[in-house]
C-alpha cells in the first residue's frame, strides 16, 4: 500500500502510446517489409507490453520480487519454446548434410 | 474415546467437532487430514490396479484379465497413483501440515484457497473415478496422441479429471511459493528454513510452471477428441510429437514435484535421528532449487525413439546428466552426515535409510536412460518400468512413509508402537526390492511394457516380481493397520518426542488452533544440535 | 502478533474467515498488518499471472511449431481475419485497461464511491463490447466455412494446414475470451463492492488485483494480434 | 552394435555397483560405529566441508559426460545406416506388421533377413504410433503415423527373433509382435526367389503412369514439373531461396502437399492426392523415384 499513486496525466499518456504504437503495427503490415514483418510486429507488441506492465501494472514501482517472478516466467516459456523447436526445425538434419 | 484419560488441551482436533467444521476449516492443519484420508484413498485404488496387474503377469498368457482389461489396469494404476497419491502426497499432505509450523506462521498465506484446491482435488479425483467406473481408459497415463483420440474408452472424463486436479496442484504450489516468502517469523532468514522448506518452495515452482501447459495439453486432446479433428491430428498435419513435448514439458518435471518433497523429509529425519546438522547444509538446499531448474531442461529424453531430430537429442542428453549432478550431491551429504552422529533407529530413520538406497539405485539407473545408445534399447521396457518405480515407490513413498511415521506424534498427539513400525519398514524395503529389481533384468532381456501377455522365457523373473509384490502389498497395509488404532490406544507424544529442532517441535502436539501460543522468534540455524561444533569440517 | 492470538475463535472454529476489506478491519490471522496482507495478496496474483502465462504459452508454442512448418497456410488462413474488427478490438481493450487504472486512482485518491465504479463500469462495457465484436468475427468465420467441424467449406491442397490455423485461431482467442469474461465478472463484482464502500485508500487489494488480471489478458490480447492478424499480406 | 551398446551398458552397470557398494557400505558401517549408545550421546557437530562438496560434484560430472559422449556416439551409429544397406519398408498398423522387400517378397509379422548384410528399414504407420523393437539387435524405433522413420541393423547370428511393439497402441498391442528370422544369405536367395510379385519399384511405376504423375514430370524435363530422375538424395532449392534434402519425407510431402514447398521455377499446380494412395502405394512410388535415381550414372 506504500506504492506510489500514478498520476492521471502519466495513465493517459501511456494509453495515448499504447494507441500510436498500435497504429504503427498496423500501418507496418501495409509496408512491404519482406522477412522481417513478424520481428517488427513482435518488437511493437513487446513495446506495448512493456508499457503496460511498467505502467498500468506498476512494476516499475514494485519490488525486485515481483520482477523476478515475471522474469521467471518468461524465461520458463523461453525454455519451452526453444527446446520444442530445436527439435522441430532440426528434424531433417541429417548427418553429413545441412540442415 | 480416550483409552488413557488426560487434562483436557485445546487442539486443533478438539476446538470443535462435527462434519461441518471440517468440510469449512480454512486451519492448514485440518486440511491436511482431509488430505490424508482422500489421498489414502487413492492409494487403495491405484494399489489395487497394480495388485491385479502382477496377478495377470503370474502367468506370460493373458489369461486372468483379458488384454483390454489389462490395458485399463495399467491406465488407472498410472493416473491414479501419479496425479492422485504422488503427486499431491508429500505437498498436500505433510506440506500442509507442517510448512507454517517449520516457519514459523499461523497459516498458510490464502487459507480459502488452500481449502478450495482440497475441493478441487476431490472434484479431479471424482471425475476420474467416475471414468474409471464406467467403463475405464486405455490410453495409458500419458495420453499420447493419436491413439488418445482413437480409443473407444472414457478418455474425456478421464483427461478432465487431471485436468481439475491440476488446478489444486497450481494453487498448492502458488500457496506454498508465497508463505515461504512472505510469513517467515522474525529471525527465519533463507539460510535458517529447513530443508523440507526448502525442497516444498522448490517443489510448487516446478507445480506453478508446469502444471498449466499439461493442464492446457489435456484440454485440447479433450477438444480433438470431442470434435474428431484437431490440433495433434496427423491427418492435418498435425504433429504428434508435439503432443510429446508438451506432456513431458510438465511430466518430466513431475518426477521432481514427486521426489523433490521426499528428499526434504529425509533431510529433516536424518539430523534428528543423528542429532546432528545435516552435512553440507547450504548445498542440499541449493540443490534442491537446482534441480528444480535444470529439471526442466530434460524432457526430451523421453522421446529418444519417438522420431525426434538427432540435435533435439543431444541436447536433451546432455542436460539429462546435468541434473544428475544435484541429486548426486544430496545422497553423498546424506551419507556424509551419519559421520561421527548419535545414529537411533526409530521407524522413520529406517524409512530415510531406505530411500538413500533405493533412490541411488534409481538415479543411477537413471544414467543408463540418459545414455543415448543404451536408451534406445532399453527404454519402453521393464527396464524403464523398474528405474521410474525406484524413483516414485522406493523414493516418494519411502519418504512419504517416513514423514508420516515422523510426523505421525505431532499430527496425532499419539505414537504408533514402534516395533510395529519397524517392522513394517523392513518388510516394505525387501518387497520393494523383490518386486522391482527382476524388472531391471526383464528389461534389459527386452520385455516391452504394457503388455498383457508376454513370451514364455520371461516367466520365471515375472513370477519373482509378482512374489515380491505380495511381501510389497502386505508391507503397505501394516501402518493402517497400527496406525489408525494409535489414534486412541497409542502413547502421548508430547510436543517433541524425537528431541527434535524445528519449530513444529515447539508447539504441543497436536498444536493449538492457531500453531504457537506466541510466534517464536528465530536465532540460529534449523538443525542447531549440541556437540563439539567443527567449524572447517 | 500476541493480539491477534487472542482473537476470539468464530462457532465453526474458522479462525481465519474473517473479511477484510475495509479499513477498519483487522488482517487475518495470519498477517502482522494490513500492508502485509495487501503485498501478500498482491504477490499471489503475480505468481497467479505467471502460471496463466505458462498455459497460453502452450498455446503460442503450438502456434510458432505449426507456423514453423506452414508458413504459406498461415499466411492464407490469416488473409481470412478481419483486420478492422482486430484492430478495433485492440484499441478498445486498450481503453478498458486505461478505465481500470483510472479506477484504481479514483480509488486511491478519492472517497468518491461513484467516480470509482463509472470506471469500473467503462471497462466492463469496453469487455463487453470487446466480447460483442469477438463474436460477430466468430459469426463471420461460421458463414464463409471458416470454422472447422461446423462449417467448414475451405479445399484444395494445403487447405488440411489452413484449417490447423483456424485450429489454432480459435483455441488461441476462445481462450482468450474467456479469460476476459471471468475479467468482467470481477470487473462487476468490484463495482458491486465499490458501491456498497468497501475501498478506502488505503484497503484497495481486491481491486489492484483484478486490475493485474485484466491488464494480463490486454497484454495477451496484444500479442494475438500479430500473431494471428499480421502474419503476412 | 548390441556388442557395442552392451560395452557401455555393462561399463555403467560395474560404475552403479561400485557407487551402490561404497554408498550401501558407509551407511551400513557408519550406522554401526556411530549408533546411540550411553557414551555416544551427542554427536560432533560438522558443518560440512567445500572442498569435499567441489570434489563430488565436479567428478561425478567428469564422468558423466564421458558417458554422454559415449552413449551420443553410438546413437549415431544408430542412425546412419550403411550406404549399400539392404531396403526394407514396414508398414504398421494396429496390430500387425508388413514388410516389403525391394525383390517383391511381402510378409507379414515376420521379417527375413541375411545373415551379416545390413538392413534398413523405412517405417510408417496407418493408424497409431507404434515401435519396431527387436531387442537381440538392440534397435527399437518409433513408427509415426503420415512421417517415415528409419531403422537399420545388421544381424550376426543366424536364428529366430523377436520382434515386439514398443509403443502402446491399443487394445491388442502385446499381440503385435513377430518374428525376425535370419538365414544365411544362400538361404535368403532361396527363400526370396519364390516370391513372383512386382517389385515396390515397378509396382511404383504402373501408378505414376496410372496416376497421371507421367504428364508433367517427364523424363526429359519437358514437362510443367521438374523431371525426377536423380532427385531422391540431392539438394533441392525453393521459390523462397530455402533448400533442402530430397528425402523420404520430402518425397511424401510433394504428394501430398505439393503446396507446402514449390521447387524454383515451377508453379504451384500439382494436385494434392491426399486421400487417393494408401501407405503401400506412397512407399512404391517412393521406390519407383529412389530407382530413378540409381539408373543415374
Amino acid at each position: 500500500m506504500s506504492e506510489p499513486i500514478i498520476p492521471t496525466r502519466t495513465l493517459f499518456i501511456v494509453c495515448g502510446a499504447l494507441l500510436l504504437l498500435t497504429a504503427l503495427t498496423i500501418g507496418a503490415y501495409f509496408m512491404d517489409l519482406g522477412i522481417l514483418h513478424t520481428p517488427v510486429a513482435l518488437a511493437i507488441a513487446g513495446a506495448k507490453a512493456v508499457l503496460i506492465l511498467l505502467f498500468f501494472m506498476h512494476l516499475r514501482y514494485s519490488s525486485g520480487l515481483t520482477r523476478i517472478v515475471l522474469l521467471a516466467g518468461l524465461l520458463w516459456l523461453g525454455i519451452l519454446i526453444l527446446g520444442t523447436m530445436d527439435d522441430a526445425l532440426t528434424r531433417g538434419w541429417v548427418l553429413g548434410t545441412a540442415p | 474415546m480416550s483409552a488413557i484419560t488426560l487434562p483436557r488441551q485445546d487442539t486443533y482436533l478438539n476446538i470443535n467437532y462435527g462434519i461441518r467444521s471440517w468440510l469449512l476449516t480454512t486451519d492448514h492443519k485440518r486440511i491436511a487430514i482431509l488430505y490424508l484420508v482422500s489421498i489414502t484413498l487413492m492409494f487403495v485404488i491405484g494399489g489395487a490396479a497394480a495388485t491385479m496387474m502382477r496377478i495377470e503377469l503370474f502367468t506370460p498368457a493373458s489369461d486372468l484379465v483379458d488384454a483390454a482389461t489389462y490395458n485399463k489396469l495399467f491406465t488407472m494404476h498410472g493416473i491414479v497413483m501419479i496425479f492422485f497419491f504422488l503427486v499431491p502426497s508429500i505437498p498436500a499432505i505433510l506440506g500442509n501440515f507442517i510448512l507454517p509450523l517449520m516457519l514459523g506462521a499461523r497459516d498458510l498465506a490464502f487459507p480459502r484457497i488452500n481449502l478450495l484446491s482440497w475441493y478441487i482435488y476431490m472434484l479431479g479425483a471424482g471425475v476420474t473415478l467416475w471414468a474409471l467406473i464406467a467403463g475405464g481408459v486405455d490410453t495409458g497415463w500419458t495420453f499420447y496422441t493419436p491413439y488418445s483420440t482413437a480409443s473407444p474408452t472414457h478418455v474425456v472424463a478421464a483427461t478432465v479429471g487431471v485436468f481439475i486436479a491440476g488446478f489444486s496442484s497450481i494453487l498448492t504450489g502458488l500457496n506454498f511459493i508465497v508463505t515461504t516468502h512472505k510469513l517467515r517469523a522474525p529471525g527465519m532468514t533463507w539460510f535458517r528454513l529447513p530443508l523440507f522448506v526448502w525442497s516444498l518452495y522448490a517443489t510448487s515452482l516446478i507445480l506453478v510452471l508446469a502444471t498449466p501447459v499439461l493442464a492446457i495439453t489435456l484440454v485440447l486432446v479433450a477438444v480433438e477428441r470431442l470434435f474428431h479433428v484437431g490440433i495433434f491430428d496427423p491427418a492435418l498435419g498435425g504433429d504428434p510429437l508435439l503432443y510429446q513435448h508438451l506432456f513431458w514439458f510438465y511430466s518430466h518435471p513431475a518426477v521432481y514435484i514427486m521426489v523433490l518433497p521426499a528428499m526434504g523429509v529425509v533431510s529433516e529425519i536424518i539430523p534428528t535421528f543423528a542429532h546432528k546438522g545435516l552435512f553440507g547444509y547450504k548445498v542440499v538446499a541449493i540443490s534442491s532449487i537446482a534441480i528444480a531448474v535444470l529439471g526442466f531442461l530434460v524432457w526430451g529424453h523421453h522421446m529418444f525413439v519417438s522420431g525426434m531430430s538427432l540435435h533435439a537429442a543431444l541436447m536433451f542428453s546432455a542436460f539429462s546428466y546435468l541434473v544428475a549432478i544435484p541429486s548426486a550431491i544430496k545422497v553423498f551429504n546424506w551419507t556424509s552426515s551419519l559421520y561421527k552422529g548419535s545414529i537411533s533407529y526409530d521407524t522413520p530413520m529406517l524409512y530415510a535409510l531406505g530411500f538413500i538406497g533405493l533412490f541411488t539405485i534409481g538415479g543411477l539407473t537413471g544414467l543408463y536412460l540418459a545414455a543415448l545408445g543404451v536408451n534406445v534399447h532399453v527404454t519402453d521396457t521393464y527396464f524403464i518400468v523398474a528405474h521410474f518405480h525406484y524413483i516414485m515407490v522406493g523414493g516418494s513413498v519411502m519418504g512419504y512413509f517416513g514423514g508420516l511415521h515422523y510426523w505421525w506424534p505431532k499430527m496425532t498427539g499419539r505414537m504408533y508402537p514402534e516395533k510395529w513400525g519397524r517392522a513394517a519398514a523392513i518388510i516394505i524395503f525387501i518387497g520393494f526390492n523383490a518386486t522391482f529389481f527382476p524388472q531391471f533384468i526383464l528389461g534389459f532381456e527386452g520385455m516391452p511394457r504394457r503388455y498383457a501377455a508376454y513370451p514364455p522365457e520371461f516367466q520365471f523373473l515375472n513370477m519373482l516380481s509378482s512374489l515380491g509384490a505380495v511381501l510389497l502389498g502386505i508391507g503397505y497395509i501394516l501402518p493402517a493397520l497400527y496406525l489408525i488404532p494409535s489414534l486412541w490406544f497409542g502413547k502421548q507424544a508430547g510436543p517433541n518426542p524425537w528431541d527434535a529442532t524445528g519449530l513444529e517441535w515447539k508447539t504441543s502436539s497436536p498444536p493449538p488452533a492457531n500453531n504457537f501460543e506466541k510466534i517464536p522468534v528465530v536465532t540460529t540455524g534449523p538443525y542447531h544440535y549440541p556437540g563439539k561444533q567443527d567449524k572447517v569440517g | 502478533m500476541a493480539e491477534s492470538s487472542l482473537r476470539p475463535m468464530n462457532a465453526l472454529g474458522d479462525t481465519h474467515s474473517v473479511e477484510t476489506s475495509g479499513a477498519h478491519a483487522a488482517p487475518d490471522l495470519q498477517f502482522e498488518n494490513l500492508e502485509q496482507q495487501h503485498a501478500t495478496r498482491v504477490f499471489g496474483m503475480w505468481i497467479f499471472l505467471v502460471t496463466e502465462l505458462m498455459l497460453f504459452g502452450a498455446l503460442f508454442l503450438m502456434y510458432t511449431v505449426y507456423r514453423a512448418f506452414y508458413p504459406a497456410a498461415f499466411a492464407e488462413g490469416s488473409r481470412h481475419l478481419d483486420l478492422a474488427l482486430g484492430g478495433i478490438n485492440t484499441a478498445v481493450l486498450i481503453v478498458s485497461s486505461l478505465c481500470i487504472a483510472l479506477a484504481i486512482h479514483a480509488a486511491r485518491t478519492s472517497a468518491k464511491r461513484s467516480q470509482l465504479a463509472l470506471w469500473l463500469l467503462a471497462a466492463a462495457v469496453l469487455g463487453i463490447v470487446f466480447m460483442v465484436i469477438k463474436g460477430y468475427e466468430y459469426f463471420l468465420h461460421y458463414q464463409n466455412g471458416e470454422m472447422p467441424v461446423f462449417n467448414w467449406t475451405l479445399t484444395g491442397a494445403g487447405a488440411g494446414h489452413v484449417q490447423l490455423f483456424f485450429w489454432l485461431y480459435f483455441a488461441m482467442t476462445g481462450v482468450h475470451a474467456i479469460h476476459l469474461s471471468i475479467g468482467i465478472a470481477l470487473v462487476g463484482i468490484m463495482i458491486l463492492r465499490a458501491l456498497l464502500g468497501n475501498f478506502k485508500p488505503n484497503a484497495y487489494t481486491p481491486l489492484e488485483m483484478t486490475g493485474l488480471y485484466w491488464h494480463f489478458v490486454d497484454i495477451i490480447w496484444i500479442f494475438l494480434l500479430p500473431l494471428l492478424y499480421l502474419i503476412a499480406r | 552394435m548390441a556388442s557395442q551398446v552392451d560395452m557401455l551398458f555393462f561399463t555403467l552397470l560395474a560404475m552403479s555397483v561400485a557407487v551402490v557398494v561404497v554408498i550401501a557400505g558407509l551407511i551400513v558401517y557408519f550406522g554401526y560405529k556411530y549408533r546411540r549408545r550411553p557414551e555416544n550421546l551427542v554427536a560432533d557437530q560438522i558443518q560440512g566441508s567445500m572442498r569435499l562438496e567441489i570434489a563430488w560434484s565436479v567428478i561425478p560430472l567428469l564422468i558423466a559426460m564421458g558417458i554422454f559422449v559415449w552413449g551420443a556416439r553410438l546413437y549415431f551409429e544408430m542412425a546412419s545406416p550403411p550406404a549399400q544397406a539392404r531396403d526394407v519398408y514396414v508398414v504398421a498398423k494396429q496390430w500387425m506388421w508388413e514388410f516389403q522387400h525391394q525383390d517383391g517378397m511381402r510378409e507379414i509379422n515376420a521379417l527375413h533377413v541375411p545373415l551379416g548384410e545390413p538392413v534398413r528399414l523405412t517405417m510408417v504407420s496407418q493408424d497409431m504410433i507404434h515401435s519396431f523393437f527387436v531387442p537381440a539387435f538392440r534397435v527399437k524405433q518409433d513408427v509415426l503415423p503420415q512421417r517415415y522413420t528409419t531403422a537399420w541393423f545388421q544381424a550376426t547370428q543366424p536364428g529366430t527373433y523377436h520382434l515386439f511393439c514398443a509403443e502402446y497402441c491399443g487394445t491388442l498391442h502385446s499381440g503385435m509382435v513377430g518374428d525376425v528370422v535370419v538365414m544365411a544369405p544362400q538361404d535368403f536367395q532361396t527363400w526370396s526367389s519364390q516370391g513372383d510379385a512386382e517389385t515396390p519399384a515397378e509396382a511404383g511405376e504402373h501408378l505414376f503412369a496410372q496416376f497421371g504423375c507421367i504428364n508433367c514430370h517427364k523424363a526429359d524435363n519437358s514437362g510443367r514439373g521438374p523431371a525426377l530422375a536423380g532427385v531422391f538424395g540431392r539438394t533441392v532449392t525453393f521459390a523462397d531461396g530455402t533448400t533442402t534434402v530430397a528425402d523420404e519425407n520430402y518425397i511424401r510431402e510433394s504428394i501430398l502437399n505439393p503446396d507446402a514447398h514449390v521447387v524454383k521455377g515451377y508453379e504451384p499446380i500439382m494436385p494434392s492426392f491426399q486421400g487417393q494412395l494408401n501407405e503401400d502405394q506412397l512407399l512404391q512410388l517412393l521406390a519407383y523415384i529412389k530407382s530413378l535415381g540409381a539408373k543415374q550414372p
